[in-house]
């Protein structure tokens, strides 16, 4: 493409490298965050919308494209008015062809735009796996540093209330195995924001887990731009009792669940992981060697999942500050079930991390 | 036209296949299509009183392509579904009662409530589920083909068998179906697709979600299968065009490919503003409702080309005694339990469970299925 | 489809379930397993064929599909002769459409019959991963127990020699997440065989990984009829140094190790899980309480892998006879490159193995 | 037909588009082909000294494919390729050093060693890579056109530009093959979907692989993308074809489909016993050959319809250079360095490398591709 140098939000710095002719913008990350109080109450989904606005307004490259993303205004509106403001050609519609669609983003991102593709729902990325984890993961390793794939791909995961079996994935059970992507789980609006904007400026592909059920939370986000880094975990709640390690929907259960706790006089550490990949294990381990107790909230299928790859590296890299064996909370390893009563049974939830925090310090 | 009056269906001249059937035929036929429309009505209903979860799609509209295919077929014929399913699991045969129970997630729903509105399941009735995921059901289409011909051919315990695999026209745009397209043609699966044509997929028009979306047959014939259209909001004529196709994709053991034209009432699922459509088209389509076309040629007189074999009262007699079994269906499914979490969490997972699978728990044997 | 009465092998009973007419078979697993020693010395691929073949004498419902199984005798010459044994209705070419013929696959086995699919290589299984995961995995969950799946999915899997980024996948290290399917590693042929032989036999969907690397692998496979049960593993060699835990081709690294460590006077336990689900922890715990110490070689990458989930069991489950951190030896977390000598240095190998060994003892 | 011989080319009577091409273009293009013959051979040889490592697939005999085409594009037009990638990456422009030093894994290979020879990537080149799973590429064919579209028509930075996806037969059968199409037309995207049809899916004949194999244009078509078939054994038949298609796809900004009927010499990969074929197959192509073919009509009289631009002894030279071009590239291949472990193993994962995103080590930057 020709060359279009990288427009950089105030306060930020343009990098160059070879595989992106006009480099990447990188914010100002050394600039404290906006405070989190505040009275300009948004929703969920109005906070993904902005971040996305803001970068389109900006950049001239990035545009979306997924089903019903239009015309429709979104199958859950998080794009909302976006085809009004940005015109057909930024804001596209697409066919059900996961694998196709995934596919032509990563070339266009290869070929220098900043595609933005919407997953109605991360469970139907399973059909377009093999370009997620074989092109946009590794392209820039095949072609030996030449190509870069700077594209997020974004929608709805995890349970979505009664969905059943094919729609109810966490992919990042499957997909952080793989290296040569991000993974972003918010866990609420300003988060997201913060995330998402942070996302769309990242030259490689990232992974942005968004929650159906959590579209419609409302928060502050405050009006003045911010972009929040990838790899820092958020320190929810303090208390030396013991750590809570989570991300995306489950750190709402995990609130809570210490809420309850700190009635019993019990006051945890919480942290809010934010990103998957990277993985903030030096706030881990520094509450670890105050609580000397971990406790991981995953709403994915425990075996060879986030919980396990943080027991382990809490094991590898705390093992002597830890006065027992963490303990990891998943949902039950089934097929997600359809009945209302199996479903919250499945889930994990307030209670059943009480119980494991309450083992914890047994 | 010859007047008619006195001979029977089969030797009309110009008879259509359906004029062949008996009377009692085309009014289960009715029936079937009334029934579906009538659970759909309610269903919506408990669905707007959160008794019924997650995404569910209402079939009103389309009733005479499940009844018009279905009833051209075997009982025994394996079908596959996509979400949109509750009509077709009623036409093949499902209780009213199995399939409201399970939207309900009632153990006792057809899949004990594990699959929900999106998922039915009905072995008793050779029904292999409707399925999530857009364009999934093709492969499997053309594998219960295969199996099916498998059985008769290589085993010689079986007989020859039609396998038919549902999908919308939004499912045209998946890989999937291109894959099971040249499956079923280079292996002589005997295997119809059938497109139920709505004209949209979720907000998105035909014409602006697949290309020639006119000549959706060319589709099929680029992989030298049979291919046709048929207009898919008549019962009578769907059988006439399906019936023969499922006889010769049978004998010859060859799959088809047809683009069912039909429409459908309500939103994509419970949660659509419908701002893609306007009124008058809906509209447009409802004049030629298919449960209306079907009751005022039963109540026709035979000099019309009526069948004479429906008063008012006998329709309306039937529309009540349909609308008690949907709404018996609704209070089944209320007072029906819930599934036992002990029991069913963990089951059904595994058909041979083995010690070990699992970090948290051991899988155990599932409960029977009540509809088993 | 039409009641067929599952075929018993000798020794055997049947297993009625309402999911599969005519229940399944199972094996005599209480039968002592025939010497692993002898004369009757064949490659690896020839005890896959063998496995294959004897159960599709015994059982009509069993048939093979995949790309160049048939004409070509395999692309690996795992199935060479069996097209003429068996005849093309049964041996059975397909074109290259993974999604496709798993799905078709998928049906036939809820119809009745006992597929066999073969993935040319795993690698290419990733345009099937919703087949595989979504359907193959939650048919009998979803439908409430009214239909089962048993079906064998096999292959190559893992760096196969120079193949590069999209070819050389480990996928256990996505797809073990997923409840709902078997998984079976073997290492050597005669685990091969009889892990195959048990897996056609199972009602449940079986992910079965070969590994091109071994497929010409010479050991005695014994005449005699054999099974061998899945979740348990096989104590390789027997010491009380360490514990070395591995699964397919890397255990034979650690075989090589082992030797090494010998030679200095270590002995170590090392078990050959041979079965990922199920996972044998038991076998895991009862020498950890021995040797106090574990290592884990697995030829994934480390995040959110099978070696993450054997590192978080064991301190589930044995944190108190733990010494120390378990140490997990992975393949490196990047994309596998093609250079010979980055490859080499990218995969599992002894001199790694001895190193987190030596670590271990430390 | 006139006695051309004192007409320019370019007004010969009944004249083919390459006519009126100057004689070094053609010259150019027999340069081309023996190339990458000339290559392929030394690559095979390469390969049995086990020198290349890996899956090799080898390009003899449809150099005709990759010439014609890629001689029929702006040096900027994207392209992207399926794994059998060394001549069309000749073709475009990369060196035989950097060809040959990929496939020996070393740093100066076009991919620093980390691709191999299924995965040839050179940006200067627009070369988007050659791509190892089956079809995976047609998606990326139709999203290099997306962008380049976007490019002029929302940013207005660029000029109109065509990208070319080259497919086997075999990844016919893919369905992001399907997905790709319906978008390309859907979007009006320029993208020409180049079927290099050698007749063979790995050891299957095409008639097995794919139904309506006789048909293949029908496929396109049915996405109203305009199909064509080329003879492509021929290069100035494949130029004369496909250089009008690239014009028109360029100047309505709107895909196309062709079967480009070619052959491929030796076996799939450089493990195939070739047990599907027989020698008196390849031996009735190898007849045709391109190489030797275009050699003959520039060699040849005017008066005969030649081009009488070359003979015996610059064709032999030719030759001899092309062989020395050839040794070097093998020769600088075989002295040159590996990939550093400690500088490359690690680096290119990530362009903005974060800390703590892997437990094992941290991402460094990655080294500069020699090629950049
Ligand atoms: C692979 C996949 N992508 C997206 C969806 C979300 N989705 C469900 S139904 C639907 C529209 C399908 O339309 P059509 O096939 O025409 O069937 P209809 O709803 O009209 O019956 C979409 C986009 C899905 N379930 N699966
Ligand atoms: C998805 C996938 N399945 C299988 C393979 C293995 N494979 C590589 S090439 C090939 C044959 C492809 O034939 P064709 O597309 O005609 O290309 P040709 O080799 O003739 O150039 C196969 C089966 C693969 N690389 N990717
Ligand atoms: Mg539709
Ligand atoms: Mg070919």
């Amino acid at each position: 493409m020709t060359t279009i140098t990288a427009p950089v939000p105030s306060g930020g710095r343009r990098v160059e490298h070879p595989a992106l002719p006009g480099g990447f913008a990188v914010p100002d990350f050394d600039r404290p965050l906006p405070s989190r109080e505040g009275e300009r109450i948004i929703q969920f989904r109005e906070a993904l919308r902005e971040a996305m606005s803001e970068e389109m307004r900006r950049d001239e490259r990035v545009f979306l494209l997924g089903e019903e993303v239009a015309e429709y205004n979104g199958a859950y509106k998080v794009s909302q008015g976006m085809l009004e403001e940005f015109g057909a050609k930024r804001i596209i519609d697409s066919p059900i062809s996961e694998n196709g669609f995934a596919g032509l983003g990563i070339a266009a991102a290869m070929y220098g735009l900043r595609p933005i593709i919407e997953f109605m729902s991360w469970s139907f990325s399973l059909v377009a796996a093999d370009q997620l984890l074989n092109n946009a993961a590794k392209m820039l390793y095949m072609s030996g540093g030449q190509w870069g794939c700077p594209i997020v791909f974004r929608g709805n995961d995890g349970a979505g209330g009664q969905l059943g079996s094919t729609h109810s994935w966490c992919v990042e059970g499957l997909f952080a195995n793989v290296p040569g992507t991000k993974i972003a789980i918010p866990s609420n609006p300003y988060d997201g924001k913060g995330l998402l904007k942070t996302a769309i400026l990242d030259p490689d592909p990232v992974f942005f887990l968004e929650s159906e059920r959590m579209l419609g939370d409302k928060a502050h986000v405050p009006e003045e731009e911010y972009y929040i880094p990838f790899g820092k975990a958020r320190l929810v709640r303090e208390g030396d009792a013991c750590t809570l390690i989570s991300f995306g929907r489950p750190v709402n259960f995990c609130v809570e669940a210490c809420e309850q706790l700190a009635a019993k006089g019990i006051e945890c550490d919480l942290l809010d992981m934010r990103t998957i990949r990277p993985l903030d294990m030096d706030s881990v381990i520094t509450s670890l060697k105050k609580t000397n107790r971990i406790v991981v909230v995953d709403q994915s299928w425990p075996f060879a999942s986030i919980a396990s790859e943080v027991v382990t590296q809490v094991v590898e890299k705390g093992f002597d500050w830890l006065d027992q064996a963490p303990i990891r909370v998943n949902t039950d390893d089934v097929p997600t079930p359809y009945a209302k009563n199996l479903e919250a049974e499945y889930l994990p939830n307030p209670a059943k991390i009480v119980a494991a925090v309450t083992r914890a310090m047994a | 036209m010859a007047s008619a009056s006195t001979q029977s269906p089969s030797t009309r001249a110009g008879a259509r296949p359906s004029d062949a059937l008996p009377a009692e035929t085309l009014l289960k036929w009715l029936r079937d299509m009334q029934l579906i429309r009538e659970f759909e009505t309610r269903t919506m209903q408990a669905y707007q009183q959160a008794k019924i979860g997650g995404f569910c799609h209402i079939y009103s509209g389309q009733e005479a392509s499940a009844v018009g295919t279905i009833r051209s077929l075997n009982p025994d014929d394996p079908i596959v579904l996509a979400y949109r399913d509750h009509g077709h699991a009623l036409a093949r045969g499902m209780s009213a009662r199995a399939c409201m129970a399970e939207m309900f997630g009632k153990a006792a729903g057809c899949a004990k409530g594990k699959g929900g509105s999106m998922h039915m399941f009905d072995k008793p009735h050779w029904l292999f589920g409707g399925h999530g995921i857009v364009g999934a059901q093709t492969p499997l289409g053309a594998g219960l083909a295969f199996a099916a011909r498998y059985e008769w051919e290589v085993m010689g315990t079986g007989a020859k068998k039609v396998s038919v695999c549902y999908l919308g026209d939004g499912a045209i745009d998946q890989g999937a179906f291109h894959e099971a397209l040249n499956l079923a043609s280079l292996f002589g699966l005997p295997v119809i697709y059938v497109i139920e044509n709505n004209g949209y997929s979720m907000g998105t028009a035909i014409h602006r979600h697949t290309a020639n979306s006119k000549n959706l047959v060319s589709r099929g014939q680029s992989y030298a299968i049979k291919s046709v259209e048929i207009d898919g909001f008549d019962v009578r004529n769907v059988y006439d065009q399906f019936k023969p196709l499922v006889d010769e994709c049978r004998d010859l053991q060859r799959p088809a490919f047809v683009d069912l034209k039909t429409y459908r009432y309500m939103g994509h699922s419970m949660s659509d503003p419908q701002k893609y459509r306007t009124k008058d088209e809906v509209d447009g389509w409802k004049e030629k409702d298919s449960i209306a076309a079907l009751a005022s040629h039963l109540m026709g007189s035979e000099s019309d080309g009526g069948r004479a074999c429906l008063s008012e009262d006998d329709w309306k007699a039937m529309r009540a005694e349909i609308a008690e079994e949907v709404r018996d269906s609704i209070e089944f499914a209320e007072s029906a339990a819930d599934p036992d979490v002990e029991a069913e969490l963990y089951s059904d997972v595994y058909i041979n469970p083995l010690p070990q699978s699992s970090p948290i728990a051991d899988y155990p044997h599932g409960a029977k299925n009540p509809l088993l």
